[in-house]
């Protein structure tokens, strides 16, 4: 195991060269680079990347943006197309100017150098940005996952031991309604009733956390922080439990009916214990297994949407983002460090399976 | 003994699995300190009528339309489960007859006899590993302290069957259903165990439920005998009453039959068909986080063998000493280092594609038949399925032909063929695994223990079909069983392992008759004389 | 040459407002001071230093500085001395000499001083947002003439609008920006003069400016009764919904309503309605509204004959779709500068008579004879009439129905599509679509990204777009890009339609060369009939309203300007 | 063909679950009604009698001039005029709902979207167009669409992961690293750089889709066949001289489809999601297509017409229920112990 450690270990720095120039490649055949799109942005032409998922700009009548600072009287300047030398400019300004080749090998050796650069579009290094959006992210992410993974495994444990009878259709029914339930209409509606002005408003709108807590106690920050919690976890979470749900039961009542189950059960113990101490382990393999898959999905970009309705900024905006504008070097970053977890959480939870089912190797077999 | 009030009443008990009633009103006592032996013919509900005991039977699938089973008065059929949560393990305790797939597969030795310890004992800490190591003693497992933490599948048959009775008598219960107990195990450790048992039972009064098909067996341990065929007691009462004066046909046929007959000479110089030279297989002893390898299980070191066209080989051993892992690995089936060639051509440097198209000429039935047994095929799938590989211009009808012959000549009824693994009893299935191999005529078998589950006539029956088709196809077998009788029957040379090493070889007869080394007259002695011991 | 300082300049003709007046019209110069207006913007923002391209600004991020000049909001282009007291021009507006107020004064107390304008000017054409470069870029230089006199001379060419421009200039403070650097988003409050500075924010989030308790400028006639509020908070949701949900729970006090749908129907259950505590009203105002709509690409031969441009335009149900799909609230668009007195109306007036006249025969002869109205229906769907005059219209230009299709002579069938970028665009533009198909024409809907969408009306591959071309009160230079012959080829130019008309062309001309604003007025009306009638798109709609809501805790003028409503005229009442 | 006797068990079983079979009925029976999309819910008649003529509408375009209209362009037979000149000299046969997806409901002047009425069951969406009809052409095009890409994707995945888990070694090394490099393409930008080379359509879409959706089972199913490749009854199947594909099929897979089956109804699922998913790309289905993505969108932007949103959640909600169940029941007919 040790040695199949070392060797996926080894073939990490390979795996994510070979991302980071897959993508690479793939980005130079985009249309509209990040030139482009300063373009368009300097000219106020620009779509906001969230406006089509948060509705900003449905009115029916298209807006010019006027320039900010300006009365507007000369936001129609830009009209008239950019001088090609200004073009050049921003080429060079965003390293555009040098071939893509030469572009990729620089961009290794500073990741190399773990020098993840500055954005594009904003004078904040990656690393800052991505620092920045984190705890937001490892707040949805952790509590989310967590929830969904303490009620969804005894849930449907308990649906596995009473397969067919009504609780277990019933909680069927419940976990896929809300699964069906559209996220986007769940969390307005979230919004609407437990934080709007018409029913209750029993929770923030927005945010993390209240403006003016610094100073408050310990105990009424993490209040706080809950509270404001409450309504995007919820969102989060309503969704998750179907799958791991029925994953679980499922599971289950594969290994229910396993021989070693009746020796459990002559041994004279309870049933609980039976399901808890004996079938958990063995039927605990596909959980592990798709557990990174879930954790990189809820960290990465799971939570878009709840984090555009909510306000909040994470990981996964900010990806989605730096994917919409073009923002290389953040998408870089980004694309970086979370493969990096990515690999490693694979490694791990391979590692998992053996500990879980010491049977379980991974040597080359038939052929 | 017997005189006791009856501590375990069976009346009238009856099992249905959906349409096939499996045990038919059936009806005994039990009472303290005494044993009741079940014997009876492979399938005819044994082991049902033992698993109701402790209602864990699959329920809802499997009812009681009648019958009633008390425990010192109380109910059990129906009985709610904390009720039956009291009585298992700590009253009565379970020996399950299929060691191999009984054990839960990720947990460690130690913990799934120490578990029921905690549960009934109340022991914690270093006080319970310190029983559970004498426990595997006491049922002669070799080194326990350095095995608590292997895994089932690290363990030989008859090493697994003993965790199991560790397992069973760490509750220290009223009653011990044993069935088949001792099948994988080698006569001397059959007599210890067995030894240990009536111990037991002269210290604690413990009352035994004892199924077996060994006849021997029943003869030193019963004290009363029940004979079941067809799902009823056929006959019953005091072991002297039954084995002395049978009364029922069934009782007398199963008493007069025994493994009979001499292998059949074969000619001498017929070629080699499995050789060996100096076959090891070391097992990786791991331990720690990172599973470092800190030893080894030398559980075949160095054997050589000849096997020619038309003969046997029987290889006996005490229990853990390398038969199965010999077994597998002239198949090709673990990794082993030395030579092996089939045919004449060497195959241990075979990739698995180039031995692809020999696997047809040489089988194997494994010692767990149950594992080996895909659980979603039906049997006559998994009968036919080698037909279908090897022999794809076969029509469906002819197959499904020879499939039913098949199943007919191991005794199975072919009406049967539709049903899962699961929803036959241990011998049946043995005997499917035996079906499997033989309708493929091989050049050669590997027979692990392909008795064990049978009952005399059965195997009987089983030992005959075996040595015809040997006669009629010349086919060569590596036999290995602990029961020597039927080793006696079938080989004509013997091999006698220990310690993964070949401590003795030759002609069986010259052996049976002359072992040269003290390993092998104590092995004898203990299997011929079981009285003696 | 001397020129005679003045209190303010107007694009065209003398300003509104005279020497020594007090205050806008607009304004009530006795609004109490106070309170908090707390406002909401959709999307984050990181950085406090709104001139530079990196980087987005919250909203308001313009309060604590100031320009040189202050636009009135009552008048077409006029602007009047804020941080300059007066201006001088000469006659040929060929350059301009700004003479600083005295007591200006920045944040820190430090004087306002012509360094400072210079330095604004060089840094923000250096460093500064890409814009300056290009609305500054015909100023040949500047010259401290003074501690508080300044002066920008311009290149040669005839550009009125250059001085009004330049009083544009945001002003920076020199000693503050010395020794940081301009080009970098920053989260530190920059130095400004303005009526409000940045009193507390979190980045992405919220931040509130305070009003400048000694602010310099208070009284003077360009802010007397405005910025009212001691505090202004902006808020930042990144949800249009959830926005509109907070305004109803009271989270934030005034909103601009864009969707026709939400105004119609997401205040009805309002509380704040419902118990008077909240109010919505649309103000009319008269900002141009431009043009927008369905952009034929002239490049492509099948919408070369007018005929089949106007009879596509028949087919466009403006008002079935007002009255189903938008409620009601919008007015046709009936001219390239609808909703201000640029836009024609009525048959063409002497003035326009004079530019037209030598046009004849180049242009279309309705624009002689015809008010140009857009084609109007029932409003119930059945446009039968209208295809009708359609059919006949397309018949003429030698197409014909077979089986079931529009095809030309060749069998060619008549096949386009519209290319959209906003999803939304799809609900207005399907119905649209389906009248075409009962003509015959075979309209594909195709909506794609913005990058795509970008890219290909950069190189004029499309057939169809919604466009809008956006007018201010003073068209100039702007619509040589328009329509002009000469950007119709340019990659990435404004004239989608590829226009290429001289008689276009020529009436650019003289608009942007009107020597005042009448005959501004009249050149504009007279270019806008000549592009109507030549069906170059085909017209949309435009509001012509500020639909707001707001929790009614604030007092307002009597009096809207031109330009819309004002917020920071308001006041909270006490 | 017959069925074999173990089919037939399994069949048994299936149908014992209840729940599940009913669910199947269910399903099929929307599944049909939609397939009849056209004679369900459409803008034309079935039948015309005009002036002692008969017209088949549903099966021939016919010009408008057929009918005394003006033009020689096919007839729309909700148009006042034409329905007012057919009424004059005979009558129409219509369907159940005389709207098809795209046919906008002009007649009673509502704004749009318009709450249900007797005209319009589930009201209209925001274009006017009946929503009953659209959600009977949009299942239609969600189910076929999510039915096709959910098996073509599983199909992949369990392959891949089949292939992955029981050869394990360098297969599982190479393939495990392919699939890490696959992962970290950029679906996005993908999906960009297609939609501006391509016009989307059915096909494209799906296997767009599949590109990026076949990944999703390929870990846990290596896992289910690492662990299962070790059991006895894979050496036995070895023994018996099985090639690695069948003993893969044939013993591994039947033993390692838990997460297969267990996924599969929410795969499909978000199949059909995943397709309005694109529709902010601009890699949707054309505009004015019908699915129940659109629909779910459509709620969401219309938050004041929750009849919208509410008929997307609960038919997804339905479709989804009914898939689980027969899911279950699946499951069951093949478990060896729920089969008597
Ligand atoms: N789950 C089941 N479903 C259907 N039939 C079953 C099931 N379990 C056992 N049977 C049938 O019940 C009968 C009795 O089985 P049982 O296991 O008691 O036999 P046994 O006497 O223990 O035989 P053996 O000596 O071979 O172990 C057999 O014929 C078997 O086929
Ligand atoms: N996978 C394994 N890992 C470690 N040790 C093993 C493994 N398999 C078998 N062994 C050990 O190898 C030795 C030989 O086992 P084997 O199964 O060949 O015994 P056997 O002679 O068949 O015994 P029995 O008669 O009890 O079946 C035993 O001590 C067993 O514990
Ligand atoms: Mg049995
Ligand atoms: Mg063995």
């Amino acid at each position: 195991m040790i040695a199949y450690a070392l060797r996926r270990l080894a073939l990490i720095p390979l795996t994510l060269f070979g991302i980071m120039l897959i993508n690479f490649a793939v980005v130079q055949f985009a249309p509209g680079g990040p030139v482009e799109l300063m373009i368009s942005r300097l000219q106020g032409t620009a779509v906001d990347a969230a406006a089509r998922v948060s509705g900003a700009g449905s009115g029916e009548t298209a807006q010019v943006k006027a320039a900010p600072a300006q009365g507007g009287q000369g936001a129609y300047r830009g009209a008239q197309g950019l001088p090609p030398d200004f073009i050049k400019e921003i080429e060079r300004q965003f390293g555009f100017d040098r071939p893509a080749h030469e572009r990729f090998w620089l961009m290794m050796g500073q990741y190399a150098r773990f020098d993840f650069g500055k954005s594009f579009y904003r004078d904040v290094s990656v690393i800052g940005l991505v620092i920045e959006k984190m705890p937001t992210s490892i707040s949805l992410g952790l509590w989310s996952t967590l929830i969904i993974y303490l009620v969804s495994i005894p849930l449907g444990i308990a649906k596995a031991t009473r397969d067919g009878s009504r609780l277990d259709v019933a909680s069927s029914w419940a976990v896929i309604i809300g699964y069906a339930v559209p996220g986007f209409l769940f969390a307005i509606a979230l919004i609407v009733v437990f934080a709007g002005g018409q029913y209750f408003s029993w929770f923030p709108l927005r945010g993390l956390s209240s403006s003016g807590m610094e100073g408050a106690s310990l105990a009424a920050r993490a209040g706080d922080y809950f509270w404001h919690l409450a309504l995007p976890v919820t969102a989060l979470v309503v969704g998750g439990f179907a799958g791991l749900t029925m994953l679980t039961k499922n599971s289950f009542l594969e290994e229910i009916n396993k021989q070693y189950v009746v020796t459990a059960r002559a041994k004279g113990l309870s049933e609980r214990r039976i399901l808890y101490g004996h079938i958990f382990r063995n039927a605990m393999l596909l959980i592990v297994a798709g557990f990174p898959r879930a954790l990189v999905g809820i960290l990465f970009t799971g939570s878009v949407l709840v984090e555009i309705i909510f306000s909040l900024d994470g990981i996964g905006l900010l990806g989605f983002e730096a994917v919409s504008n073009r923002d290389y070097p953040v998408m870089f970053g980004t694309l970086y460090a979370f493969s990096l977890l990515g690999l490693v959480l694979n490694l791990v939870s391979d590692l998992t399976y053996h500990w879980v089912d010491p049977r379980i190797d991974f040597e080359g077999r038939g052929g | 003994m017997s005189e006791n009030p009856p501590l375990l009443v069976v009346d009238d008990l009856a099992v249905s699995f959906g349409p096939v009633d499996a045990v038919k009103g059936v009806s005994f006592t039990l009472a303290k300190g005494e044993t009741l032996a079940l014997v009876g013919e492979s399938g005819s509900g044994k082991s049902v009528t033992a698993l109701s005991i402790l209602q864990l039977l699959p329920y809802p699938r499997a009812r009681h339309p009648r019958g009633s089973i008390r425990l010192d008065g109380a109910e059990l059929v129906g009985a709610p489960e904390h009720a039956l949560r009291k009585v298992r393990g700590a009253r009565v305790a379970m020996v399950f007859q299929e060691p191999m797939t009984s054990l839960n597969p990720l947990h460690s030795i130690e913990k799934q006899v120490g578990e029921v310890l905690e549960l009934h004992r109340g022991m914690r800490g270093a006080a319970l590993r310190a029983r559970v190591v004498e426990l595997l003693a006491l049922v002669g497992l070799p080194q326990p302290e350095k095995r608590l933490g292997a895994l089932p599948h690290e363990l030989s048959g008859g090493q697994r069957q003993r965790v199991m009775i560790a397992m069973a008598l760490a509750g220290e219960p009223d009653i011990l259903v044993a069935d088949e107990p001792t099948t994988a195990l080698d006569v001397t450790i059959q007599a210890q165990i067995l030894a240990l048992l009536k111990d037991l039972q002269a210290r604690l009064g413990m009352a035994l439920l004892f199924i077996t098909h060994d006849l021997g067996i029943v003869r030193k341990m019963a004290d009363r005998v029940c004979v079941m065929n067809g799902g009823e007691i056929v006959e019953s009462g005091r072991l002297p009453q039954v084995f002395d004066a049978p009364a029922h046909p069934y009782t007398k046929r199963l008493l007069a039959a025994e493994p009979k007959g001499k292998p059949h000479r074969p000619p001498e110089g017929e070629p080699v068909v499995m050789a060996a030279r100096d076959l090891k297989v070391w097992f990786p002893l791991k331990a720690g986080l990172w599973r470092k390898t800190v030893g080894h299980v030398k559980a075949v070191d160095g054997v050589s063998l000849d096997l020619r066209r038309g003969h046997t080989i029987g290889v006996v051993g005490e229990s853990g000493s390398g038969k199965t892992t010999l077994g597998l690995a002239l198949l090709r089936l673990l990794d082993s280092e030395g030579e092996i060639a089939f045919g004449g051509t060497a195959i241990h440097s075979m990739s698995a594609g180039e031995l692809r198209p020999l696997r047809r000429q040489m089988q194997m039935v494994f010692q767990d038949p149950y594992g080996s047994l895909s659980p979603r095929m039906s049997v006559g799938q998994i009968v036919g399925e080698g037909l279908e590989v090897h022999e794809p211009a076969m029509h469906a009808a002819e197959r499904h032909r020879v499939i039913a012959e098949a199943l007919a000549e191991v005794g199975l009824d072919p009406a049967t063929r539709d049903r899962y693994p699961h929803e036959f009893s241990g011998g049946q299935r043995q005997r499917i695994a035996i079906a499997r191999a033989l309708v493929l005529k091989p050049k050669f078998i590997v027979l692990d223990e392909p008795t064990s589950a049978l009952d005399v006539s059965v195997q009987a029956q089983i030992v005959d079909l075996l040595r015809d088709l040997q006669a009629r196809h010349a086919l060569a077998y590596l036999f290995i069983s602990h029961d020597l009788r039927v080793v006696r029957a079938l080989a004509d040379d013997l091999m006698v392992m220990k310690d993964g090493k070949v401590v003795e070889a030759g002609r069986a007869e010259d052996l049976f008759k002359a072992p040269k080394t003290a390993y092998t007259s104590a092995l004898m002695a203990a299997a011929f004389d079981l009285e003696v011991a | 040459e001397t020129v005679a300082p003045v209190h303010g300049l107007a694009m065209h003709g003398a300003p509104k407002y005279g020497p020594g007046f007090r205050h806008f019209d607009y304004v009530n110069p006795d609004a109490p001071k106070g309170g908090e207006m707390r406002l909401a913007e959709i999307g984050g923002w990181d950085t406090l230093n709104p001139f530079i391209v990196k980087g987005d600004p919250p909203g308001g991020s313009d309060l604590p500085f100031e320009t040189l000049m202050a636009n009135s909001a009552d008048e077409a282009f006029s602007e009047y001395g804020l941080i300059a007291e007066t201006v001088e021009v000469p006659a040929d507006r060929s350059w301009v000499v700004f003479n600083l107020r005295p007591q200006a004064r920045w944040h820190d107390g430090k004087p306002i001083t012509a360094e400072d304008v210079a330095f604004s000017f060089d840094i923000l054409k250096a460093k500064g947002h890409p814009r300056y470069r290009f609305y500054y870029a015909a100023v040949d230089k500047v010259e401290v003439l003074g501690p508080r006199r300044v002066r920008f001379s311009f290149k040669p060419g005839d550009n009125r609008e250059l001085p009004l421009i330049v009083g544009q200039l945001p002003i920076l403070p020199k000693h503050y920006w010395q020794g940081r650097d301009f080009a970098v988003t920053t989260l530190e409050p920059p130095l400004g003069s303005g009526p409000y500075k940045v009193a507390a924010f979190e980045t992405q989030r919220t931040i509130t400016y305070e009003r400048v308790r000694d602010y310099w400028g208070a009284d003077l006639p360009v802010r007397k009764g405005e910025y009212n509020f001691d505090r202004i908070r902006y808020d930042s949701y990144r949800d249009t919904t959830v926005a509109l949900e907070a305004f109803k729970a009271g989270e934030y006090d005034w909103r601009l309503e864009n969707e026709a749908k939400k105004w119609a129907t997401a205040y009805e259950d309002w509380a704040g309605l419902k118990d008077k505590r909240g109010r919505r009203q649309a103000f009319a105002n008269q900002r141009p509204a431009g043009m927008q709509g369905y952009a034929f690409n002239l490049r492509r031969p099948l919408f070369a004959d007018i005929r089949v441009r106007q009879a596509l335009g028949l087919a466009f149900d403006f008002e079935w779709t007002n009255k189903t799909l938008f409620h009601g609230q919008y007015k046709r668009t009936g001219s390239y500068f609808a909703n201000s007195e640029l836009a024609s109306v009525g048959l063409p007036s002497a003035q326009e008579l004079a530019v037209l006249e030598p046009l004849r025969g180049k242009v279309p002869p309705e624009v002689f004879t015809t008010e140009f109205k857009p084609p109007a229906t029932e409003g119930d769907g059945n446009i039968r009439p209208n295809l009708r005059a359609a059919m006949k219209l397309l018949e003429e230009a030698g197409w014909m129905v077979v089986d079931g299709r529009l095809v030309n002579a060749s069998g060619q069938p008549f096949a386009f599509e519209i290319l959209l970028v906003q999803p939304a665009w799809e609900r207005i533009t399907l119905p649209f679509a389906r009248n075409l198909a009962r003509l015959g024409i075979e309209a594909g809907v195709r909506t794609v990204d913005t990058a795509q969408y970008k890219n290909r009306l950069d190189h004029f591959d499309f057939d169809m777009v919604v466009h809008v071309w956006g007018q201010s009160q003073s068209p100039g230079n702007e619509q040589l890009g328009y329509w002009g012959t000469e950007s119709a080829d340019a990659p990435g130019g404004q004239n989608l339609a590829g226009i290429k008309n001289p008689a276009v062309d020529s009436l650019v001309d003289l608009v942007i060369s009107a020597p005042d604003r009448e005959t501004l007025v009249a050149r504009t009306r007279a270019l806008d009939r000549v592009l109507l009638w030549n069906h170059y798109v085909i017209p949309q709609w435009h509001l012509g309203l500020d639909r707001l809501v707001w929790w009614d805790k604030f007092g307002m003028p009597d009096k809207v300007p031109s330009s819309g409503v004002q917020p920071m005229t308001w006041w909270v009442r006490k | 063909m017959s069925l074999t006797p173990l089919d037939r068990r399994r069949l048994d079983a299936f149908c014992r679950n209840r729940r599940g079979f009913w669910s199947l009925w269910i399903f099929l029976a929307l599944f049909l009604v939609t397939l009849a999309a056209e004679l369900v819910a459409n803008d034309r008649p079935i039948m015309v009698r005009y002036d002692g003529a008969m017209y088949f509408p549903m099966v021939r375009d016919y010009p408008e001039v057929t009918f005394g209209g003006d033009f020689l362009t096919y007839a729309d037979y909700r148009d006042p005029y034409i329905v007012e000149k057919i009424a004059e000299k005979g009558w129409a046969l219509w369907p159940p709902v005389p709207f098809d997806y795209r046919a906008i409901n002009y007649d009673p002047l509502a704004t749009h979207p318009s709450p249900p009425s007797a005209r319009n069951w589930l009201g209209t969406d925001d274009q006017g167009r009946d929503v009953v009809a659209r959600l009977i052409y949009g299942l239609r095009l969600s189910i076929c669409f999510g039915l096709a890409l959910t098996l073509v994707s599983t199909v992949v995945g369990v392959a891949a992961g089949a292939v992955q888990g029981y050869f394990g070694g360098k297969v599982d090394l190479a393939f495990q690293r392919f699939l890490e490099i696959w992962g970290g393409l950029p679906e996005l930008l993908i999906l960009i750089i297609i939609a501006s080379i391509i016009k989307p359509g059915f096909w494209t879409l799906l296997l767009v889709l599949v590109l990026f959706s076949w990944t999703n089972l390929v870990g846990v199913v290596r896992a289910e066949f690492l662990r299962a490749r070790n059991f006895d009854y894979v050496r036995a199947a070895r023994t018996l001289g099985m090639s690695d594909s069948r003993i893969m099929v044939r013993h591994v897979l039947p033993n390692a489809m838990v997460a297969t089956v267990t996924f599969m109804p929410f795969i499909l699922n978000s199949s059909i999601v995943s397709l309005t998913a694109l529709d902010f790309l601009g890699l949707g289905l054309p505009p004015g297509s019908a699915s129940l993505g659109d629909l779910l969108r459509q709620g969401k932007e219309n938050l004041q017409a929750p009849w919208l949103g509410l008929t997307g959640f609960v038919v997804v909600a339905t479709l989804l229920s009914l898939l689980v169940f027969v899911g279950e029941a699946v499951r069951d007919a093949f478990d060896p112990r729920k089969t008597t």
